[in-house]
């Protein structure tokens, strides 16, 4: 099994070292850069925008949309050595150090640091940004993430034990809807039914969380003003903190879990419906089993098993959903972020988070597969 | 005297590599591995042999669909490598499966008149495509040109793809397992109907068949198979009668015929399994289930062919 | 004996049709394309008129029944404005102006087809002056007073075409790898393989906006149209590319290919003559089931304003607006949701259809056997 | 094999009973299909005494699987009619409630063989917990005794005991197959119901594995209902033979009388197709396709196909006893 895993890693690294360049050419093929915002900005000096360009390796084009390639490499090669063995960043333009703000100011015993360049539009390094953002976007995704499993698999099991019942169907039905509503559309539907109808009217019934001024009234971000700033770590947080952040969570939890949910809960009745049909459930029955265990212990971990193989292929989705509803919700995610670098052209930060999406994908993948190794017999690595 | 053999095979050996992942390499799978004999001109034989003893690969490796890793096959003196075209022609391939061996979204005509567009047959195709389902009598013919294979019976299925590999008239017919899946009422239908064209056509047959009893209605000759190789070979009642190997005999010994007795004896059956093709027993592959089996020798060595009486040839050390 | 000969897919139809919802939805499909092709004809206006003294005007009621509760031709009121204290423009009908609505009325100039130049509307008031008080606003307008009706319709061309285009690069994309792949293996498999590997490894939203955001910003609206449909059929062939190779290195190991192969077929026969038509209940459903995909995709691209732009529109770049001043927009002007209602109905159609479709094609498909 | 072991010592079944281990009486299941009603089992009724081995002959499509699955009530969810009596030592168990066939019925009186018994097996369980676990379910019994029990039966079919540590999958065909005679077996039950036990299986393994029922029937006093298409091979453990078509018995008979002379113009077609190692005879096959279970000829259904048809066959022929104890639904017997 440990040798699996690591056989896995290693597998992993020409996959990264690929999808690194990938994400450096999808950025780089864009046309506007920030040099050219700079050059249109009056206040910078012409040996500032030379020392960038010296810093970057901008000398040499690289305009892959008019096949001119020779800097490429160069910059694409600066980009690598940063994050591999740096662990400053320098701002191009002052040529001033920044210590890369990183996890190991959390968790001291993680030593790699590395610098993944800087972001232009606002003048830090992309580590730190992207650190800041991290603890805020893993407490929407994770509970998203709960939130549509532990939904949807007894969702499923529950329609397939019961196909073309009344529950099957109305679940069916919802379920359609749920993959055919645009996640942006709900977000935007149940921020206008909580503007509109619920926020007043729980105000109007004397809750005072709910009126005007209070955390309850806000809607769209993670928090009101007063708990904006501070630690981004839970820990460090007060209890109006948490109600704040738990209030101003659950829209998104059922926008992005809810089109993940209704995907999920089809795979899960389908898978059930096969493994129900199957002849090993058949014999279970015959064995006398009360249909509680033929379900549960029979059919349910084989079901499981798929999926587990799954798991991996839901993260786009979820990613995706976190970014569409980071952007309506307006959450300060690493998502966010994202969209925020792409509409400023800020290509470091681009290409680091582009990287940085797609490690998590192989990740999940990976403990996916794990995973599937531990609990399904049939796959066994060695 | 080689060039009065429709069909000489000799050495063959098609192995498969297994492989694990995307990398790795597992083995080989030596689903045939060297077999050698040579058919006459209007000759019925029959290879019997358990699933997964190779013998579909045999049948598929004759028939050039795959490439042997060693050894050679001539037909009609000619070797079977490079383009095959010429040789497409004069061979028909009868399947297993009828409705997995016809194309499921085209008609009875289109089924047919494919081999012929295929092969460029000159002359009339609609009185072909008549003439050979009125052989395999499926009639009257108008009613079935049009149908699809799902609309048919399983023996209806069976003769159509017996007729699509007569259509070209072809020399040599390789019917791999043609009635297994077949119900028992059907199974005789069909293979009288094989045993009569063989007859009137003069054709050469091969016959696969996990199914010793039916040999005796069908072939000249029986070679038995075992772990990719033909452990014996003799003209069918010879064999029935006095089989020699002694795997052949517990082969003979285990089949049943319907009859009451049977419930009250029991059969001496060889323990164990049939050899994995990847990691096949050195020496004789049936030594480690053998009764006869002579420490030192069948472990160690393979046993060559020999022929005890003439036209009855056996790779087993105890003829020797 | 009896029975007439039925083709599979004869059977797949009729399989197709006992599935009400599946035929709903293929009946709200031609609605819509229906009335998109028509949309010229049937919006009252341009889609680009805008109606500077009606920014934001609610949809507009029409009215049976005159002042005195009788029974009356259709016709709307006369529109005016006026501002609430908070300086916003308020609408309110002005009952001393009818206007009846007229039918097959002169409007703005249009092509009927993109051919047939003519300005004959399906119905209107009669009104050519965009800022007449007579104006009929079936869905409001937007900031700069454009009818969102005519909008959607037209919105409608992009957003429903967009879907089977890109489809129809993906596919072609898909069965092309996906066959070489699957049937001849070897190197040019794993080189494939490999590919859509790397294909998959982004999440699809981020990458398609990081492409997306390569266009650049003054390309003439057809070009990026066109650009839009590549990259989302570049996106999306990899996960039919490989289901198809999964259905070839099954198909080309049955024993029909073999019989083809055992007759002399070439490599190219066999794939297209016998092969082909077996995936080709596969391809159609997983044709249907990938447009609403694409649907949504193009509606978020557009939505997050990387997709279609100004002056061109689609359902999800009609709901750009609500990116900036969400709450201000959701609070006074909801109407400006309705496109995306719109989008759930095709969504909708598309998925139950493909699924009725899968239902009738599942016992004839490859995989089950 | 052949010592007693603790299983057989637990035997006391059969003897000096009154009522016959299993009586089935005009029993029907129906199924609804778009087609129209498929009328797979339709009026099928035997007796079974104990330590006997019934074995039910027929093409495929004949029903015999439907009626295996009648007889443990393992109905699919598009039943049209099931109907008629099932008794067991006497009792009517249709009335039961499923809660009490279930725990009286289902492997404690009558287990099951089932047809393609390879995925019988549940593939991410060990096929000893899946050997054990009806234990656990009737018999109360803890997972270690269970486990023992388990143990025994596998000894008794052939499988190696540490193979019930492995999943399904690491097992070859003819293990998997003893280990679903094990699982049939370990809880003791009167009547095994085995459809299809040996089809997808060599020769060798098939003779193999019919030794190991053989002895099972001859040491446990187990009783078989033995469902097949291949007259040899039933001829291996049948006492009794049934012969189904077109969802009808049309011929019931003991084994000694059968199989060297069958009455039914069907059941002799059927046995002049088979063909014979030992003995040179011509081979016969029928010619056509058995009806439909949708709207199944009135009349006899063998009718259309029968060689000695008559005018009289266009009424439904009754089970018509025939000296020696011998069924037979056909007119020619009158």
């Amino acid at each position: 099994m440990l040798s699996y895993i690591v056989r896995r890693l290693v597998y992993m690294i020409p996959t990264l070292f690929v999808i690194s360049i990938v994400a450096f050419f999808v950025v780089q093929l864009a046309p506007g850069d920030f040099l050219t915002k700079y050059k249109l900005n009056e206040r910078i000096s012409q040996e500032t925008l030379q020392n960038i360009a010296k810093h970057l390796g901008l000398e040499k084009p690289c305009e892959p949309l008019e096949w001119q390639w020779s800097g490429c490499a160069e910059r694409y090669w600066r980009w690598l050595r940063g994050i591999l063995f740096s662990s400053e960043s320098t701002d191009p333009a002052t040529g001033q150090q920044w210590q890369v703000w990183s996890i190991n100011t959390q968790f001291p015993f993680v030593h790699w640091n590395p610098d993944f360049g800087f972001s232009f539009e606002t003048n830090q390094p992309v580590s730190t940004l992207f650190w800041e953002r991290l603890p805020l976007t893993l407490l929407v995704t994770i509970p998203t993430f709960l939130f549509a499993w532990l939904i949807s698999l007894p969702l499923g099991i529950y329609a397939a034990t019961r196909q073309y019942s009344l529950g099957d169907t109305v679940f069916t039905i919802l379920g359609f809807a749920g993959l055919s509503i645009p996640n942006f559309f709900l977000a935007l539907v149940l921020m206008y039914w909580l503007v509109v109808s619920l926020t007043p009217t729980l105000c109007g019934w004397g809750w005072q969380f709910f009126c005007p001024g209070n955390p309850g009234a806000s809607v769209g971000g993670l928090f009101v003003q007063e708990h904006m700033g501070g630690s981004p770590w839970p820990w460090d947080w007060s209890l109006r903190k948490w109600l704040d952040y738990l209030w101003h969570l659950w829209p998104a939890v059922l926008v992005i879990g809810g089109s993940s949910i209704a995907g999920l809960m089809r795979i899960m009745r389908g898978q059930m419906l096969d493994i129900l049909g199957s002849q090993y459930i058949m014999t279970a029955r015959a064995k006398g089993l009360s249909e509680r265990v033929v379900i549960y212990k029979h059919a349910l971990r084989n079901a499981l098993n798929v999926m587990i193989s799954i798991f991996g292929q839901s993260l786009p989705g979820l990613i995706g959903g976190a970014l569409i509803t980071a952007i309506v919700l307006n959450f300060p995610t690493v998502e966010r972020l994202f969209y925020d670098a792409l509409r400023a052209y800020d290509d470091y930060l681009v290409q680091t988070l582009l990287m940085f999406f797609a490690i998590l994908l192989l990740l999940g993948n990976l403990l996916a597969d794990i995973l599937l190794a531990w609990v399904d017999p049939r796959i066994r690595y060695d | 005297m080689q060039d009065t053999m429709l069909l000489s095979v000799k050495d063959l050996h098609t192995h498969f590599e297994l492989r694990r992942g995307a990398f790795g390499r597992a083995g080989f799978v030596r689903a045939v591995d060297g077999v050698s004999f040579e058919l006459r001109h209007g000759e019925a034989i029959a290879v019997v042999g358990e699933s997964g003893c190779g013998k579909s690969t045999l049948a598929r490796t004759i028939l050039g669909l795959y490439r042997p890793t060693k050894g050679r096959v001539l037909f009609e003196g000619r070797p079977l490598d490079g383009d095959l075209r010429w040789y497409r022609a004069q061979i028909g391939y009868v399947q297993q499966d009828p409705y997995g061996a016809l194309p499921p979204f085209m008609d009875v005509h289109r089924i047919l008149t494919e081999p012929l567009v295929i092969n460029n047959f000159r002359g009339n195709r609609e009185q072909r495509i008549r003439e050979v389902l009125e052989e395999v009598k499926l009639t009257p013919v108008e009613d079935f040109l049009h149908k699809f294979p799902h609309q048919l019976s399983g023996g209806q299925q069976q003769r159509l793809v017996i007729a699509r590999a007569m259509i070209l008239k072809p020399k040599f017919i390789v019917a791999d397992e043609p009635v297994s899946m077949l119900d028992a009422s059907v199974r005789v239908e069909i293979l009288e109907l094989l045993r009569g064209l063989q007859r009137s056509h003069d054709l050469t047959v091969i016959y696969i068949t996990h199914d010793l009893s039916t040999v005796r209605y069908f072939a000249e000759r029986i070679f038995v198979m075992y772990a990719g190789k033909l452990i014996e070979k003799a003209p069918v009642s010879e064999l029935l009668k006095n089989p020699l190997h002694p795997y052949t005999q517990a082969l003979l010994a285990a089949i049943p015929d319907p009859d009451p007795a049977n419930a009250q004896t029991f059969k001496r059956v060889p323990p164990g399994e049939p050899p994995s093709l990847v990691n096949p027993p050195s020496g004789c592959r049936f030594h480690p289930r053998c009764p006869a089996f002579m420490a030192g020798l069948c472990d160690k060595e393979i046993p060559p062919e020999f022929e005890p009486s003439t036209g009855h040839f056996v790779e087993c050390w105890l003829y020797r | 004996m009896t029975e007439r000969p039925v083709s599979q897919g004869q059977l797949i139809w009729r399989r197709f049709r006992r599935h009400k919802l599946g035929t709903l939805g293929g009946i709200v499909i031609v609605l819509l394309t229906m009335l998109t092709l028509f949309a010229h004809f049937i919006s009252p206006y341009d889609y680009a008129t805008q109606h500077r003294r009606f920014a934001f005007a609610p949809p507009t009621k029409i009215h049976f029944f005159d002042k005195d509760g009788r029974l009356s031709w259709p016709f709307v009121y006369g529109l005016s404005r006026e501002r609430d204290p908070r300086g916003r423009w308020i609408y309110r009908e002005n009952t001393d102006q009818v206007y009846h609505i007229k039918f097959f009325v002169k409007g703005d100039p249009y092509r009927l087809f993109w051919l047939i130049p003519t300005d004959i509307h399906l119905f209107g008031t009669g009104e050519r002056d965009p800022n007449s008080p007579g104006q009929i606003f079936l869905f409001g307008t937007d900031d700069v007073g454009r009818d969102l009706f005519s909008r959607t319709l037209i919105g409608g061309w992009v957003s429903l075409s967009i879907g089977p285009l890109a489809l129809a690069i993906s596919l072609t994309l898909a069965i092309f790898f996906g066959g070489i792949s699957g049937y001849f293996g070897g190197g040019w498999d794993n080189l494939i393989q490999r590919m859509i590997e790397v294909l998959n490894s982004f999440p699809g939203l981020p990458l398609l906006l990081a492409l997306a955001a390569i266009l650049p910003p003054g390309l003439p609206p057809a070009i990026s149209f066109l650009l839009i449909i590549m990259i989302l059929s570049i996106l999306g062939w990899g996960g039919t590319a490989r289901a198809l190779r999964g259905l070839f290195l099954v198909l080309r190991e049955q024993e029909f290919a073999l019989a083809a192969k055992a007759m002399g077929a070439s490599n190219a026969r066999i794939i297209f003559k016998h092969l082909l038509p077996n995936t080709l209940s596969y391809i159609i459903v997983s044709a249907t089931l990938g447009i609403p995909g694409l649907i949504l995709a193009e509606a978020s691209l557009s939505f997050l304003g990387f997709g279609i732009r100004d002056p061109m529109t689609s359902w999800g770049q009609l709901l750009n607006q609500f990116t900036d001043s969400t709450i201000t927009n959701l609070t006074y002007h909801p109407w400006l949701m309705i496109p995306g209602f719109f989008i759930i109905i095709a969504v909708l159609a598309f998925n139950f259809m493909g699924d009725a479709l899968r239902d009738a094609t599942d016992p004839f498909s490859v995989q089950g056997r | 094999m052949r010592e007693k072991t603790d299983v057989q010592n637990r035997i006391a079944t059969g003897q000096g009973r009154a009522s016959p281990l299993l009586r089935v009486e005009e029993l029907k299941l129906y199924f609804r299909t778009t087609q129209g009603v498929v009328q797979a089992v339709d009026s099928i009724s035997f007796v079974l005494e104990s330590n006997q081995a019934l074995a039910i002959l027929g093409e495929s499509g004949c029903g015999k699987t439907s009626l295996a699955r009648a007889i443990l009530r393992l109905l699919p969810r598009n039943v049209h009619t099931y109907s008629g009596r099932v008794e067991i030592d006497g009792v009517n168990v249709m009335p039961w409630s499923e809660e009490r066939f279930r725990k009286e019925v289902r492997w404690t009186k009558i287990s099951m063989v089932a047809q393609a018994a390879m995925n019988s097996l549940n593939p991410v369980l060990k096929v000893g917990d899946q050997i054990a676990e009806p234990l656990i379910i009737h018999k109360n019994m803890d997972k270690k005794s269970a486990w023992a029990r388990a143990r025994e039966a596998a000894q008794l079919v052939g499988v190696p005991v540490d193979f019930l540590q492995r999943y399904a999958f690491e097992l070859s065909g003819g293990m998997r197959q003893r280990a679903v005679i094990a699982m049939a077996l370990v809880t003791n039950p009167d009547l095994i119901i085995l459809d299809e036990p040996t089809s997808a299986l060599d020769v060798l393994t098939q003779a193999n594995i019919m030794n190991v029922l053989k002895n099972i029937k001859k040491d446990l006093q187990k009783s078989y209902i033995l469902i097949t298409h291949d007259i040899a091979t039933s001829s291996e453990l049948a006492d009794h033979v049934a012969i189904m078509y077109a969802g009808q018995f049309v011929e019931w008979g003991r084994a000694e009388d059968f199989y060297p002379n069958p009455l039914h113009p069907y059941s002799q077609k059927l046995m002049a197709s088979v063909p014979r190692l030992r003995e040179d005879r011509p081979l016969d096959f029928i010619a056509g396709r058995p009806p439909s279970l949708i709207n199944p000829p009135t009349g006899c259904r063998f009718a259309a196909r029968c060689p000695s048809k008559f005018s009289q066959c266009e009424q439904e022929p009754p089970m018509i006893a025939v000296q020696g104890g011998r069924l037979v639904k056909c007119w020619l017997y009158r």
